[in-house]
């Protein structure tokens, strides 16, 4: 296991620097290294999930401006990319602060949402997991996830004319209006990047919730470095790629798929790997309450916080549309935080922490794929719906089925997902986001949810137990017995909570 | 000499010792342990999962004291410890051989 | 109890969803639901604390620049709301961010401040606490207390033209120009309304803070429930609602009271009522020192740093005032720790760290109303003064009197909040926030400070009183004592910190 | 130790009072009370690393425009501030939420991190000691410390043109074209000033880690007072002072070094002093692993989180090069965290959580200098190599030398300040900041780099070791052994986490 | 009356538990505690630097019996906490002079 | 047999364990305990308020030994653990009928 893995930094060191020095050299020589790259590509570049048309770039006219006003401009001779700036600030401000709150949700929040959840014996493991996977993730995306997502390419899979991130900086130059991602217009690409790496970040690290205190961490990460890669990048560019499948705003695509911050992306694929990665690692020896359940409360707190930035933020600018997911997601997340206290009361007689803290992540992940489309009503509903179902997910599903998903990822995220992506089709609002569901007449938009949920399913399920396999077939999914009773934090980690 | 080990609901530690102080006893130690008897335990609810805890907090209490007090200290306890409810814990008196007081090297009744 | 509560379930959801439903079909229409909404009720729209002038709506300029820039714009139909975008960015930014940096203050901020300031047996139900709340009062205020508190009615109570968020989005867009809410001209009145959100939030969470360890779950959901509504709702209006009594902006005012961030609205309003419920409920059988002051150490830093939202956040934009208001309130915390930690030091021969958090704590809350309207200088008195004032409140005044204020819930929050709106009428200067103060010669914004304090103080009490009585009469207060013997964490809500 | 303590706090009050009392009759005035300031002092204004060029002041046509869309502008007489806003509202959003982020990164993110690699007997102390200088500097910062770093005076110190924060209201009228401050042309002199203060609070607090376990309280406070005027303030100015020595905006500059956001004015600067502070204060009699691994978790998410603010922050504007900076402060925190990971799992066998925590941080710590200079590329670089050295630097080096610096303040902060300062020189690209490196054929960068790391190695080194030593002399550093035995906790606080 | 005091792996807890109530025994009060023997213990990681961490987790039980049973009890502990491997523990056995039901009065064998 | 039962300062194990090691003691058991007697405790404050902690952290420590070295036991408990201030701490030595070794079933001697 350490052979391997002492192996993995130095290759993996190598080929980085080959891949960034390469597209290095084409920033400064300032030449667009690839031709098929977004603008081209563009049939129908703006997803409906987006749509926010950009302003009249302020900075090209600032710096015609700057000889007028010239008391600011003594900088002798302003290097090209500062005289390029993005057309607009505000959108720009909000997005970097959504980065930050984005990444906020997985360190600390689910590291803490889930490591007050397992045992004393395994919470440094499992804090870990986030941590590595932020950091795994982080590199894996900037060398090829972000493009093979991102770019066009084909309706399956982007391109890799933003491998390593190349161009990503010099095409701003191009008539000095901005970003020319028809994704973000009013942004820096850089900044777009950034956003969307912290939700493939949190996507994969929601899934070891599915595994937690059995699973060796080695083989956490070629799991998580693997599936990120064969299944995040694929799903991500169905529903957001310029030509993916799904794409609602893909005049090409075969389904329109609503999926504003990534129910569908994010949860259920998360969800659905989870489950099988539950079943594939196996039940663990031994279980019992989770130790800390004030840790679980830090973690969810931050999660609520965070996931502004996640679904308002998902606007990609800061304006009427961040302002409505907003005010969903608050309503639907306490909603739901509340119908899984009340039924938890009523069921057993006393409302847990865990238990309201759990609810408040199943509204959150429901209304996410909802939460640019559908209004305080909409969000209402899927609150209830959500208290409701991924209750009864961590409880009876998990129960009458007998798998182990020990922090359950899938009875959360893929129910709540679930959930959440099939009422979005029946409470979009033609006003709000550009799309009529079920109650405004459009039946057929439950259908292609169903559509795109089914096929996600399908694949992502195919995909991860190949992975699974092979890894368990090579360096084995699960530590040994001794380990798992001894704690994952002595053995394998070295480390102890006193 | 004789050690008294008691086993008492935690709450009850502050008026056990002033009962115990109350008849000249000076020094005792106290440890946290966990009790199984006939009181029944409560139960944690995990997710839906209700997990049965028989094992109750309670405290350990030590008393090395000369053989003609411990029948005194022993009763002095139980009256101060008694709720009348189950799970008020029990006493155990066994004999001691030799006592040292650590600093000074003091021996047996000296040493108490 | 559980009974009840049981109930409460059902017939929340079909109230609510009756009530969102009925705005749902609004919005949907586009017809303003609300011919008494916020710009007809408005002869005195804009409160001076937060005036800051609209720009030009740049999104009505983009929306015509559109078809010249046309590379963007392949979206075929661009659907109405998305086409009236806010008037700033900026502030709408950062209007997004306060939203988010408040709700951090009482999730997870405030829950581990108290948390750690309890016995271990009870930090449980005390970070549960925060968490309820913040769950139920999003409900309760999306459905009444925004309405109650910030549409036009009568100068004692707002209108319900907004109940159920009805409106709130359509108004949009009568003209293009962005959000017509006159409280918040440059931002969406969605964001404004979230903002709002999370002050009637943390108002309660923080009067738990006095009854600590010792009432019952239910009891405190049904007090905060109806405290929200008979308390909140009615002094908001009258400090912040466009005809409100006391709201400095309102020409029609009866007396112009200065209340920037809520020092009144949440400060007064929760010590107040924390003492009365401290002495309602009773003292705890036995006490003893907070069980962890690293969780209150990192309550406090989230408490301050989320501060930032909500005092350069009343800006309601981003702007000069947001900017004097952030220096001011990092200055008077500042001051208002040191000076605890030194009085504790010189008094106790020791500097603690719940010391010096809740300085801090103390010093933010003063400042709070003063925030927009003073400089520097008032900025380090109140500091000094609310540093002294609130360990008398939290040590002196608490044992001459006898009554059992836990965590200090009127020992800061009540006696910081009384200081700090003083202080605003001798500190306030014109040309920061356009009042003077007694030190500018306006003497009168002493005595309005005064009468303001005062109304609010009686009025709230006299409620809080009635509130807390039916309970008692009805399902009790207090749990009993050998719940809070053995902890309210294992008896209440089943689970334990290991 | 108590009475002179006792004794400061009033003779802090007056001084305060009468130096925030002057000025505040100056901004009444509004008369700028200061000849020297800025404006007048540049030269070279604009250092290159924030040169975001004005746009057109948007609100001084909002001005204009207000008696036109006539609807808001009820309010009776606008106050002469208010009418000035400033330039760029989404500049300034993004910097508010940078002064809250950064903020964060000290209380409680560095506390945290600090305070899990601590025995539990002393992590209380450690805490509060990061509470206590995040007070402590503020007020001494809002006094001094701006002023003499960021007002021009000499090359080696600025003037106090800003003392008391004398006149960074009331310029802003001068002209209604927003701040004239050179350095942050579009946002408000008092956002700006939060901004840097800021790091003039985490700077100290990162030092605390040297001597962490074993200093007094009283003693800490009196090195920080002292060290955050006489070495903090004048090597600020060097680097960033309009008219400092290594300025690299400054046309003046003796040499121009590169430092995007305090790699040598926070990290070689804590880096060095803590080093001299390990060796000053002595070896801790015993010492252990750290005892809870979860809080330096928590804290290292934060510092991640945070650090966007201080790195994207330093751009102060919402654009390009901040996205930029955003991009390369998380690829290289990644790349530095399974770097040292993977080194430690090949070296011990077990990859730790404290392990992959302070990884990150080194990465955060190399990458500061060069986050507005470099692209990918160098930021990969940068995170390998600040991932081998620092982690040499925290093992080797330490036990090689035999000090104790018991959180690493030197190994980490130190070394990875002192790695990302040169590769800053190395790996700069002309196109994203304005500077060519080595790499780009400009090697004369390289040896400013040098000598501006010297530089302040050398004299910071010698202050530091004449204030500690008079320390010594008067009131000792160093806690008696039975403290240190029983832990601060209990001895100097009087607290004890349970 | 007999006092028997074992050292067991924490794991074990619940087995042993049942079996001491299967022969009848349903009193007995746990401690936790740290073992040092000939176990190996763990090394814990601290930047770089390795800490041996010689004192091991386990749990002391103690279950006041009869004279009589004292032989089944520590044979049904034998049994049930048993793993073969080193760091099982120890038993010891030593005589208690009187017991009190602390709720009750009821002394000796009555109160066990 | 006998069993040495000894409370002494926390930080004094080590030594112990060493002194021990250092005669051929090489198992014994420790207990984090909380310990009452004339050292005078702490005070914390919280809020203005001063509570005074009287019951210090101690350590337990049982040894298991042979009864002809419990003498010599009990020296190098003394030597080591000895500061010579208050709250040094105990020894006390009782008798042991039996032990016996999980892990193979020896008995008595032979389980040491
Ligand atoms: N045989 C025993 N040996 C050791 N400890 C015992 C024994 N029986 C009871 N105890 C201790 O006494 C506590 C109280 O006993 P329990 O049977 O619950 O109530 P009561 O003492 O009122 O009969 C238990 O929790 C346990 O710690
Ligand atoms: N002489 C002794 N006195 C008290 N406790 C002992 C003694 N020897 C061993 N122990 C306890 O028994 C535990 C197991 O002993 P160890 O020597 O590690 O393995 P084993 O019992 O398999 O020989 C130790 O961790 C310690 O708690
Ligand atoms: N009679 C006793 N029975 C049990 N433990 C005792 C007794 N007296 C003292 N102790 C323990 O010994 C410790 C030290 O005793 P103390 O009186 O403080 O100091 P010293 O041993 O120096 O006289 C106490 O904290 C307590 O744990």
């Amino acid at each position: 296991m350490i052979r391997i893995f002492s192996r993995l930094a130095p290759a993996l060191a190598i080929a980085a620097l080959v891949g960034f020095a390469a597209p290095g050299a084409s920033y400064a020589q300032n030449t667009p290294a690839a031709p098929a790259a977004a603008p081209a590509a563009a049939p129908a570049p703006a997803p409906a999930a987006k749509p926010a048309p950009p302003a009249t770039p302020a900075c090209a006219a600032a710096v015609a401006a700057v000889p007028e006003t010239d008391k600011y401009a003594a900088v002798p001779a302003v290097p090209a990319v500062l005289t390029n700036c993005t057309p607009s600030g505000g959108d720009t401000a909000w997005m970097l602060t959504s980065v930050a709150l984005v990444l906020m949700m997985t360190i600390p929040g689910l590291g803490l949402f889930y490591g007050g959840m397992v045992r004393k014996k395994n919470v440094g493991d499992t804090v870990m997991t986030s941590f590595a996977i932020t950091c795994l993730v982080t590199v894996i995306y900037a060398v090829v996830t972000y493009s093979l997502s991102f770019t066009g390419g084909t309706p399956f899979i982007g391109g890799l004319s933003r491998a390593f991130l190349q161009g990503i900086l010099s095409d701003v130059n191009n008539g000095g209006i901005g970003n020319p991602n028809a994704l973000a217009p009013t942004i820096p690409e850089t900044v777009y990047m950034c956003f969307q790496m912290t939700f493939a970040i949190i996507t994969p690290a929601l899934i070891a919730g599915a595994f937690a205190e059995r699973m060796k961490f080695s083989a956490m990460l070629w799991f998580m470095g693997l599936w990120s890669i064969l299944v995040y990048a694929p799903v991500a560019h169905w529903l957001w790629g310029p030509d993916g499948i799904f794409n609602s705003a893909n005049d090409a695509a075969w389904f329109k798929v609503l999926d504003f911050a990534g129910g569908t992306v994010v949860h259920i694929d998360a969800g659905v790997a989870g489950l099988i990665a539950a079943i594939m690692v196996g039940k663990r020896r031994d279980s019992g309450p989770g130790h800390n359940m004030v840790l679980t409360f830090i973690g969810a707190g931050l999660l609520w916080v965070g996931w502004f930035g996640f679904n308002a933020g998902s606007a990609v600018s800061a304006g009427v549309q961040a302002g409505m997911a907003m005010t969903v997601t608050q309503i639907a997340t306490a909603v739901a935080a509340l119908t899984w206290m009340f039924i938890e009361w009523a069921h057993h007689g006393k409302p847990t922490v865990i238990g309201i803290c759990s609810g408040a992540v199943a509204g959150l992940v429901a209304i996410t794929p909802a939460s640019g489309f559908v209004g305080p009503l909409g969000a209402f509903v899927i609150g209830v719906a959500c208290g409701v179902g991924c209750y009864l997910g961590a409880t009876a599903l998990k129960k009458a089925f007998g798998y182990d998903d020990a922090l359950d990822c899938f009875g959360v995220h893929g129910v709540g997902g679930i959930i959440g992506a099939l009422l979005t089709g029946v409470f979009a609002v033609q006003q709000y986001g550009g799309t009529a569901g079920v109650l405004e007449g459009n039946a057929g938009q439950f259908i292609n949810q169903c559509i795109g949920v089914g096929t996600v399913i399908v694949y992502d399920a195919i995909v991860t137990i190949i992975i699974l396999a092979v890894i368990k077939a090579t360096i084995g999914l699960r530590v040994s017995d001794d380990v798992e009773r001894d704690g994952l934090d002595y053995a394998l980690h070295g480390e102890v909570v006193q | 000499m004789k050690i008294v080990m008691a086993i008492i609901k935690p709450f009850k530690l502050e008026e056990v010792r002033d009962a115990l102080t109350a008849i000249g006893v000076h020094g005792l130690t106290v440890t946290e342990v966990k009790g199984y008897g006939r009181q029944k335990g409560h139960t944690e609810i995990y997710r839906g999962a209700e997990y049965a805890v028989s094992f109750l907090p309670k405290l350990k209490i030590e008393v090395a004291v000369n053989a003609d007090v411990a029948d005194k200290v022993v009763d002095a306890i139980v009256a101060a410890a008694r709720t009348g409810q189950i799970g008020d814990g029990k006493i155990f008196v066994y004999s001691l051989d030799s006592a040292v007081r650590i600093r000074t090297g003091e021996k047996d009744k000296d040493a108490l």
